[in-house]
This record gives structure tokens, sequence and C-alpha cells, in this order.
């Protein structure tokens, strides 16, 4: 059962991200890659992380990606540009690179210990996560909330012609 | 029961994928959703590591990953959208302000 | 097996009462909108009108099934499905009553919710956030100018309330201590000095601020009065869906009432005790329908509220919107959570 | 507590205090506090010399005494150098001296610069100048004594181009300062070959090992004392190296006293009677010492007789009155040297503040052939001018030059009797040339030009004159004690009581009263010679200068020195620099250099290729690197 689900969650995140590159309009690519967000917060389900998995929808699926929607539509920028003439420049260096580094990795798991799931891990709590939190990792998350107001301040900076 | 390297082998293949896909597009926005996808890929991969060794703080560390790539997500769009103003355009072949 | 069936059941049961609300919340609003305006509102089908809706669905089922030449075909056909799949999903979550057997139907009492996950509370806001790609893509899809705006005012409107409403109940979660909807639902069981009821919005000062903030972000997440901009009539023609039609309309105009009850049953469920009220029927075999009828009369409590806002409150402007939204909703639920954790600590010490 | 550590204190401070906000205060806040440090110094000084008299002062302790480390000043790999402090009777005596007579420096200074409009930074020079000399005379090891050596040399340029929009000033401090450089060079490898031999700088330290680990004639000491000396002639403007003293007589006149008569051109004096245990051993070297200072007495009195210079004469008899010091360091009579700057500071800061007094009379006037009977207008200047030439030219018994030049003369006679012939004829010609002096400025006919008024000086300049002419008289008076106190510190305390330093407890000899009537002689000859030439038939030096030509054009023109060294030394030095500037260092630094950074410019331009602004070649760049980076993981 829960092999079935890896395969159609593993399967789709794989698909929808190779569609998402191939997708000449980017409105599409923006779906795809929301789907493909989907199936990984299905595979974190089935890795017994279902608030990632939640909080990947809300944050990524929900809030990053609807930003990248809004501004494809705010610049209303359609499928790339038909009548400059394709230059691959990068292409074949990006399959042979991407054929080596996808070789590596396999190298490097295959030389991985083969870990099976420990017996009777039950999935991860939100208690847990939060505990963890704001205990040991209390300071880098006082330090993502000064990031993320550089963050809002610079967008603001960027955004406005005017302030 | 799923081994661990299956989990490790979809990350590396979507991580992959999005390294291609930088090479192969070319309009800025794209390449921005390039590197989310290679953020998740790395992400599953910690997650799968959290849950086989098993370590919380891998959770942790995605849980930072997503913030950060939500600060990131709203610098880079802003910048997107100055350029816009600026370039008309968001084709990363002719944007080459930095050229040294 | 059994298991499965059971909750295939429980999903078309919440399905159909789902659906089964749009017709009544038309309905509803019609009739009441109408008497508040000194009206007597739809009258001739069916008595008093009920039947109104469904004569209507039947007329929209009937129309022309307009598709905009430029359209961009896949996700305008998309765009409503979504809209209407995120407005249900959040009863996946909702416990409608206390546990049952159904009259000795069963061998095992089942809840009546369609699944009690720990992180249920985060289930709803998921599909909340997911909501806005059905309007965003029914505007940019229709490739129409008006549409678009209308989708682009929604997303922004959305994106800014939906972090006050998240943060709104955050509270809610500090004094339960869950994320789980049924053990937010317990923590709100009982009276207190026998006849105040200890649901959240009673249970600390602070609970009726964060149940005010949340209402008025459900209202803007639904796109209702006063906080309907994306289609707002006289500026955008119909807003995001101005080129839909027919069933598709349909399925937005659902979609709308839909969350509208979603909203109201949240709110239940999260501050209003969802079905614990006065004299709930306990464990006995009729104690579910009691529950069950609190729950509803409840809902509909909020519902009354929301076409209350629509019959009285002119629209905001755009930019009194989003002040609105980022300069009072903001800050007040960020200091309604400080104000709940030094609540909380003081209660604890 | 060591209260003598504050003795360089007060004037330093001073000095910073002024540096930093002298320009800000009004003169006479200014003179207050430059004089009161340097008065400060002084009552220290003083104490101390209470106190080894036997007059008990609380928290004054016996001599010798050492600060031992106030702080750590160098550390590095074995060299450890201390800022330390000694006060023994010879630096006691330089102190005094350096303060005292400082002191009475810095208060006729206020009046003489008085019109001065860069009157701060004047006393800020002045100060530091104290500083620093006080800072060689204390220092209890080399390194401490060479900061005051290069300090006083620094001050000494600053002041003799204090005016420095004089290009005759700013020229002669630039030469004083290179000419110094050269001896300084001298002194540093004496200094290194010092260190590396002994592996201190200690002076204690280094005259024990001394003591303690070399013969006599060493070759080693030898090399270390003639390195040493080098430094001493560039310092005390001997032969070679004496040809800045005259020109620094361009710095204002109270700085001649101090500087460069009384204080810092006696240093080299100093710093062998300090080293007078390694000197006494490099037999090879107080030979040279001995000869040297007697030919620059020689020579610069010599130069000094033709002179109409008012300064000048009095720098060249400054330069031959330290030929005499060294002669007497050659033949080991430190002691005998150190009476000597000690009484010739007395007086020949009075020649100079009164030369200064006679100029600021004369408004500016220094030649003296515009001068002549003075001794109206100039009372007390007169006197007390009077009084120090007969100091230096040692007019027997009463004045202190008999005591301190008649020592000299008589060791010299102990050791070789040429050495005594060349000073007993500069003896003469020291008394000739500053009775000349005294006879054309003040006696005789008056020559002064008709426009000028000359006045007395105000009493800011009168008082210290007077009290100079005291001590030039009675400065002398205590010569047997002052070499026996002097003697505690320069033979060390074990040999006192035996050897020359009984001798003169023991009475007058024979030979000594005839070398002493020897001196008087010669001395009285020259000044009747003066006295005839000068007032009587003043038409006949200019008879004898044409009678011989030659002579009078090589004493006129200083031997030709300047030009000898502008021919042999500077000039070739200068052509040579050229020449290096031109094919050297443009041809091969700085066309290396170029050739450099055009290469890296180069290698810049064809680096930045790769910088395109492309985002695809960034990506590709750091996906290579983490492609190898990976591989090489997965090989490894």
């Amino acid at each position: 059962m829960t092999t079935v689900f890896f395969l159609i969650f593993a399967l789709t995140a794989i698909g929808a991200a190779v569609a998402m590159i191939f997708q000449r309009n980017p409105v599409y690519s923006c779906l795809c890659l929301v789907l493909a967000f989907f199936a990984l917060a299905g595979l974190y389900v089935l890795l017994g992380a279902p608030f990632i998995a939640a909080i990947q929808i809300i944050v990524y699926a929900g809030a990053i990606m609807v930003l990248f929607l809004f501004v494809i539509m705010l610049l209303n920028l359609s499928a790339e540009e038909r009548e400059r003439p394709k230059r691959p420049r990068f292409l074949p260096f990006a399959v042979a690179v991407g054929g080596l580094l996808l070789l590596e990795l396999a190298l490097v798991f295959r030389r991985a210990p083969l870990l099976g799931m420990p017996a009777g891990q039950s999935e991860t709590s939100v208690e847990e996560i939060g505990l963890k939190l704001f205990t040991d990792y209390i300071y880098p998350f006082e330090l993502s909330s000064v990031l993320i107001l550089a963050a809002i301040i610079g967008a603001v900076m960027l955004a406005k012609r005017k302030i | 029961m799923i081994p661990l390297s299956w989990y490790l082998v979809v990350s590396a293949v979507l991580f992959t994928i999005g390294v291609v896909g930088i090479f192969f597009r070319r309009d800025l926005i794209t390449l921005f959703m390039c590197i989310e996808l290679q953020l998740n890929g790395v992400n599953l991969a910690l997650i799968a590591f959290s849950r086989y060794l098993p370590d919380i703080s891998g959770q942790i560390i995605v849980f930072f990953v997503i913030t950060v790539a939500a600060a990131e997500a709203a610098v880079g769009l802003a910048i997107m959208i100055a350029l816009f103003h600026h370039k008309e355009h968001l084709d990363s072949e002719r944007v080459n302000l930095m050229q040294g | 097996m059994i298991e499965l069936l059971i909750i295939a059941v429980k999903c078309l049961v919440v399905f159909t009462a789902a659906l089964l609300g749009v017709p009544f919340m038309v309905w509803f609003e019609r009739k009441v909108v109408a008497h508040m305006q000194m009206r007597l509102g739809p009258m001739y089908v069916g008595p008093h009108g009920v039947l109104q809706p469904f004569a209507d669905a039947i007329k929209l089922m009937f129309k022309e099934d307009f598709l905009p030449p430029q359209a961009n075909k896949v996700v305008y056909y998309l765009a409503p499905v979504l809209g209407m799949t995120t407005a249900v999903l959040a009863f996946s979550v909702i416990p409608f009553g206390p546990q049952t057997n159904l009259f000795g139907l069963l061998k095992e009492p089942i809840p009546l919710q369609v699944t009690d996950l720990n992180i249920g509370l985060l289930i709803i806001f998921s599909a909340t956030a997911m909501g806005v790609y059905g309007i965003v893509l029914a505007g940019w899809s229709s490739n129409s100018k008006y549409p678009l705006l209308g989708a682009l005012r929604s997303t922004a409107q959305m994106a800014s309330y939906e972090l006050s409403l998240g943060l709104s109940t955050v509270s809610i979660l500090m004094l339960a201590g869950s994320l789980s909807l049924n053990e937010i639902v317990n923590a709100q069981a009982g009276l207190y000095w026998g006849f105040i009821p200890r649901w959240f919005v009673f249970q600390s000062p602070t609970g009726f601020a964060a149940f005010l903030l949340y209402f008025i972000c459900g209202v803007a997440e639904t796109n209702r009065a006063p906080f309907d901009l994306p289609e707002a009539e006289t500026e955008l023609v119909a807003g995001f869906h101005t080129e839909y039609s027919s069933m598709k309309f349909a399925m937005f105009f659902m979609a709308e009432y839909v969350n509208m009850i979603a909203v109201s049953a949240i709110a239940t469920t999260l501050f209003l005790g969802g079905w614990h009220g006065w004299g709930a029927g306990g464990d006995t075999s009729y104690g579910w329908v009691i529950g069950l009828g609190w729950f509803v009369a409840k809902v509909i409590s909020l519902l009354f509220v929301y076409v209350w806002l629509r019959a009285t409150l002119p629209r905001l402007r755009y930019d009194q919107l989003m002040a609105f939204g980022w300069k009072f909703l903001f800050p007040a639920s960020l200091v309604t959570i400080l104000a709940t954790a030094l609540w909380i600590s003081r209660q604890v010490s | 507590m060591e209260y003598f550590a504050l003795i360089p204190l007060f004037p330093g401070a001073s000095a910073l205090l002024l540096a930093l906000f002298g320009q800000r205060m009004s003169r006479s806040v200014v003179s207050a506090i430059a004089c009161v440090s340097v008065f400060f110094s002084f009552l220290i000084s003083v104490g101390y010399l209470a106190l080894t008299l036997g007059i008990a002062i609380p928290g004054f302790g016996a001599l010798p005494r050492d600060t031992g480390s106030l702080f750590t000043f160098i550390d590095a790999g074995g060299l450890h150098v201390d800022m330390a402090f000694r006060l023994d009777s010879l630096s006691l005596i330089m102190c005094l001296v350096v303060t005292g007579i400082g002191f009475l420096i810095h208060v006729y200074s206020t009046g003489y610069m008085h019109h001065e409009p860069d009157f701060a930074r004047y006393f800020t020079y002045l100060n530091l100048f104290t500083f620093s000399m006080l800072m060689l005379v204390l220092g209890a090891n080399l390194v401490v004594m060479f900061i005051g050596w290069e300090g006083v040399g620094l001050c000494s340029y600053l002041l003799i181009g204090f005016w420095y929009e004089k290009k005759s000033a700013s020229d002669a401090g630039k030469k004083a300062f290179i000419v110094n450089r050269i001896g300084d060079a001298g002194f540093l490898v004496g200094l290194m070959l010092l260190y590396t031999n002994f592996g201190t700088l200690d002076i204690q330290s280094i005259l024990s090992g001394v003591n303690e680990g070399y013969p006599v004639g060493s070759h080693l000491l030898n090399l270390i004392a003639v390195c040493l000396f080098i430094g001493a002639t560039g310092k005390s403007a001997q032969i070679p190296l004496y040809i800045w003293l005259p020109d620094a007589m361009e710095g204002p006149t109270p700085v001649s006293a101090l500087i460069h008569a009384a204080t810092m051109v006696t240093s080299g004096v100093y710093m062998i009677a300090r080293l007078g245990g390694l000197y006494s051993k490099a037999t090879l070297v107080l030979v040279l010492i001995a000869w040297i200072g007697a030919l620059t007495a020689f020579v610069a009195a010599s130069i000094g007789l033709v002179q109409n210079d008012i300064k000048r004469v009095l720098a060249y008899s400054t330069v031959s009155q330290l030929g005499y010091m060294f002669l007497a360091c050659g033949v080991a009579a430190y002691d005998a040297a150190v009476f000597h700057l000690y009484t010739h500071a007395f007086f020949k800061a009075l020649l100079f503040l009164g030369a200064g007094s006679v100029i600021h009379a004369m408004s500016g006037e220094q030649d003296i052939r515009k001068m002549g009977h003075l001794s109206k207008k100039l009372g007390i200047t007169t006197w007390t001018f009077v009084a120090a030439t007969l100091a230096i030219t040692g007019f027997p018994a009463i004045t202190s030059g008999f005591w301190s030049k008649d020592l000299i003369l008589e060791r010299a006679f102990e050791a070789n009797l040429w050495l005594w012939l060349v000073g007993i004829v500069t003896a003469g010609m020291t008394s000739f040339y500053m009775f000349r002096l005294v006879f054309m400025v003040f006696f005789g006919q008056s020559r002064v030009d008709p426009s000028v008024h000359p006045h007395e000086s105000p009493s800011s300049m009168t008082v210290p004159l007077m009290l100079l002419a005291v001590g030039s008289i009675a400065a002398g008076w205590v010569a047997t004690s002052l070499r026996r106190f002097l003697n505690l510190s320069i033979l060390g305390a074990h040999e006192v009581g035996g050897g020359h330093a009984e001798d003169a407890h023991a009475g007058w000899t024979m030979e000594q009263l005839y070398l002493a009537a020897a001196a008087f002689v010669v001395m009285f000859v020259g000044l009747m010679l003066a006295y005839h030439l000068y007032v009587k038939e003043t038409a006949l030096p200019q008879r004898i200068g044409e009678r011989w030509p030659r002579l009078y054009k090589l004493l006129f023109n200083k031997y030709f020195v300047d030009e000898i060294y502008g021919a042999a030394i500077v000039g070739p030095l200068v052509k040579g620099s050229d020449r290096v500037y031109k094919h050297f260092d443009l041809g091969v630094i700085d066309r290396t250099l170029d050739t450099i950074g055009a290469g890296a410019l180069e290698g810049g331009r064809i680096v930045s290729r790769l910088q395109t602004g492309n985002i695809k070649a960034y990506a590709t760049y750091i996906l290579a690197g983490a492609a190898f980076l990976t591989a090489l993981w997965v090989i490894g």
C-alpha cells in the first residue's frame, strides 16, 4: 500500500518537474511545480512528517507559488518569445552536467548504507518540532525572523518606485 | 517497506531536473522556479534522513529552508518586477548588467 | 474494508450536505436581504420561494457554455473545479457531532467527522491557501482584462488576509494545545457556573477578540461584502468569473457559498464550542442528533451575520481594504496572541 | 619610588601639551608651561644632588639608582628592551647641566623670541629637545639612549630649520640631519655588534661583560668602539663630520646656545665617558680619538681666527672645545672630558647668549666688522661676555675653563707630548680669536651703522646672562670633588681612591705648575696679540691677510672642506644617484612593477571575460565546481 503511494507520489513529482521545465508557458510551469509540491507533500506524509507536509502546501504551494503566479500575471509574461532564434547555448552542457551529476549522486547513494525504516517510529508530532525549534534551534529561529524582516523591507524598497 | 535510497533517488532526480532546467530555460521566473525545485529536492533528502536516522533535526532544517525560500521569493520577485520595469523583458540571456 | 466503506460514505454525506447547503444558503440570503430591505424576495417557486435556487440551478445548467476564443482551455476548465474542490476540502476535518453508532446501526461508534488528523487545522489552512488558485487561474485563463484585474486583486487580498486569519487562530491553539479539531472541540466542553458554556469565546478575555478577527478575515477570504472587491460589479463587471457561464459559473457560485459555510463551520468549531451546547444529549443514543443540531444552529447564525453584513455595509475601496488588513487586522491579531500568552502564563502560574 | 624618572617626563608632557594646544594659548602661558616644566626637572635633579651631598630628603635614596623596567619597550625574539632609567653621578651631572642651563635658556628665549609669531612651536621643539636629551642621559640601556640620541638629532634639525622660509636655514637643517645620519649609521652598527656579542644592550651588563671577558686591545672592542665613535663624531661635530655645526648657526641663537654648544653636541663625549670601561680596553681607538680630537681642536680654532660672523666664530670655538673633550677621552681622562663638558656648558652657553644679546641689540646684525665699542651701550652683556671669554681662554685660577682645560692639557702631556703641543697651540689660537671677538665687538672704535641704535636686552635675557657668568667663573672651583664624584660612575666604585683621582688631592706638583704656566703664557700671548691687532693697529690684520693671501683664503674658506666634500662625496653621490635613478629605479624597479601591474591588468581582463553577466554562465561555473567536488568525493 505504502509502496503504491510512494510510486504514485514520486512519479507525479518527477513527471511534474519534467513537465515544468518543458512547458513554454510560465503559468503552466508554475502549475506543474505546484503539482510537484503536492506530490512532495505526499511523500512527506509517507515519511511521517505531516507538519512539514502541511507547511509545504501552505507556504510553498499556497504562498510562494501564488506569489510567482501573481508576478507572472502582473507582468503579463506569455510564452517565451518565439521570434528570437532559440540558441541552446547551454543545452549540451546542461545535458552533460546533469547526467554527470545524476551519475555521481547515484554512486553516492549506492554507497550510502541502506537504512531500513526504524521500527516503532510513529510520525512526528507538531509538539516535538515545536519543542526542538524553541530550544535547540532558538537562535536560528530568531535569526530567521530578522531575515524575513529584511526580506520584507527589501521587497518593498525594490518593488515600490517611489517610497 | 520503502528503503531510504528510493527517497534519495527521487530527491536526486528532482535536484537534477532543477539543474537541467536552469540551463534549459531562459526566462528568469522559470529559472527561479527551478531553484525552488532544487531546494525541494534537498528538502526531500533531509526529511528522508530525518525519518530513517531518526533525528527530528532534519525536519527543523526543512522548516528553515522553507522560511528562507519564502523570504528569497519575496525579494527575488521584487527584483524581477524592478528589472521588468527597467528592461521590459525577463530574458536571462539578455540581462547582463553585471558583465565584467 | 468496512472502515474504507465508512469513510467513503462519510465523504459522500458531507459532500452532499455541503452542496445541499448551497441552495439553502442562496434562498436564505435572498430572503433575509429582502426582508431587511422591506421586500418579500422570491415567493413563487415553492412555499416562500424555497425551490427558487433549484430553479436557478436548472436555468444555469441549460445556459450556453461559452468559451472565450483566446482562452487558455485547460486552465479555463480547471479553475472552477479547483475552486470547488478546495472549498469542500475544509469539511474533511470538521467534527459535526459526538461519536455515535447511529441508533445501533453500527457495532463500533464512529465520530461524526470524516477524519481526525492531529494537524487538522493545518489541513484547513492548506485548503484555504489553495482556494486562491481557482480565482487566479480563472482570471488569467479568461484572457480578458477585467477578469485578470479581478484575479490580481483577489490574489493580493487573499494573501493579505490569510496571514491575519492564521494568526487569529493561534490563540485557540495556545488554549487548546492541539491542532486536532476534535480535541479543540472537546476542550470546550462543559459550563462555567452551570450556565456559561466553556467555549473559547468565553474562556479567555482574548477569545472574543480572536473570534472577531477570525470572522472578519473569513469574510474577506470568501470575498464577501464588504470585502467583495474581486467581483466589484461597478468596477470590474463581475470580476474573475466575468467570462464564465453556465455550469462553470455555477461552480464558482457554489464554491463561494460552500466557502461561506466552511468559514462559519470552522468558526463554530474553533470558537463557539463546535457541537457542544446547553443540554447536549451526552451519551444517549440520540445525543448526536442534539449535537448536530447545535452545530447547524451555530453555523446558520454565523451565516446570518454574513448576510446581515452584506445587507448593511458598503463596499470598501481597494486601498482601504489593504490598509485595514495590514495596518489593523495584522497588528491586532499579533496583540491578541501576545495577550493570550500572558493570560495563559498567568493561569499556569 | 624613583622620582628621577620624572625628570624627562616633565618636559615631555609639556612638549605634548604645547604641540596639541600651544597654538591656542597665550604667549605668557606657553612660556610659563615650558619654563616651569624644565624647572621642575631641575629641582628634582638638585634634590638628588643634595641627597648625594649628604642632605637627606624623604623619598630620595643613595646613588646609583635604577628604575628597573618601567615597561617593556621591545620584546622581539631574543631582543628584550626595557624602558629603564639609571641615575648615577655621571648622568646626574648631565641632568643638572641640561635642566639647569636648559632652564636659563628657556627663560632667555622668552625674551629673545618675544616677537616671533610661531612662539608655541619654538617652545614645543625646545621642550621636546630637553626631553630627548634627558632620555639620552638617563637611559639605562643603549636603546633608550639611542632614542634620545635620535630625538635630539630630530629636534636639532627642527630648530635649525625653525625659520624654514629661509632657504639657508632649511638647507642647514637638512645638512645637520644628513651628516648626523651618517654618524648614526655607525652608532647603529655598533649597537648591533654589541647585541650580537653581549646579547644585551643594558649598559651595566655590557660594562661588566667587557670587564670580565675581553682583554685590553681586543679587536672586537676596537671595532665596536670605532663604530660608536663614528656616531659621536657626527653628533659632537668632530673631523670628519664637523661641517654641519657652523651651518647650524642658522637657527635661533638660544638654540645654538642650548643645543649646539652646551648640551647636544656633548652627547658624544657623554656616550664615550659612559662606556669608558669599554673604551679603556679599545686602546687603538683611544689613540684615534685623541688625535681626531686634537686635530679637530686645532683645525676649528684656525678657522675661527679669521671668521667675521659672531656666531660662526663661536661655532668654530665650540668645535674646537669639543675637540679638547675628545682629546681628553682619547687619553682615557673621561673625568677631565666630562669636567670640561660641564664647565664648557656654562661659558659657551653664556657666549652664545651674549652673542644673542648683541645680535638682539644690533637688530639682527651678526658681522663683527660692523660692531665695536658696544661696551658703552651693553654693560651687562659686555661684562658677562668678557667673563665667559676669560673662562674659555683659561684665565688662571679663578675661571672654570682654567681648571678643566688645564687638566686636559696635563693629561695630554702625560700621554703624548705631541698631543699636548697641538693642544697648547690651539689654546693660544683660542685666546687670540676669542679676544679678537671681544675687542672687535665691545671695544675699539665703533663701526656701527648709524641707523642702528643698540640697546641693552630685557631682564629676562640679562638675568640668565648674569647667572651663567657666575657659573662660568665659579663652576671650576669644585673641580676635585666633582671629578671624584664623576669617577664613581666612570671607573666604578672600586677604583675610586686610587690612580688619578688621588693626585688632585695631593696638591700641585712642579710639573703641573710648569704646564699651567705654559698655558697661561700662551693665553696671554693670544690676548696681547689680539689687543695689538684689533685695538692698537687695526689696519695690521688687513696687511697680514694680504701678506699671506693663500693661508688667509684657506682659513677663511674653512680649508675648503665643504667644497672638497661637495666634490668628493656629494657630487659623485648625486651623479651616481641620478644614474641609479635613471637606470635602476626607472629601468629595473619601475619596469618590473609596471610589468607586474600590466600583467595583473591583462590577467584581469582575460579573467573578466568569465564574468559574462549571464546567469547561466555563472550557474555553469557553480555546477561544474559542484560536479567536480562531488566527483572528488566519489572517487576518493
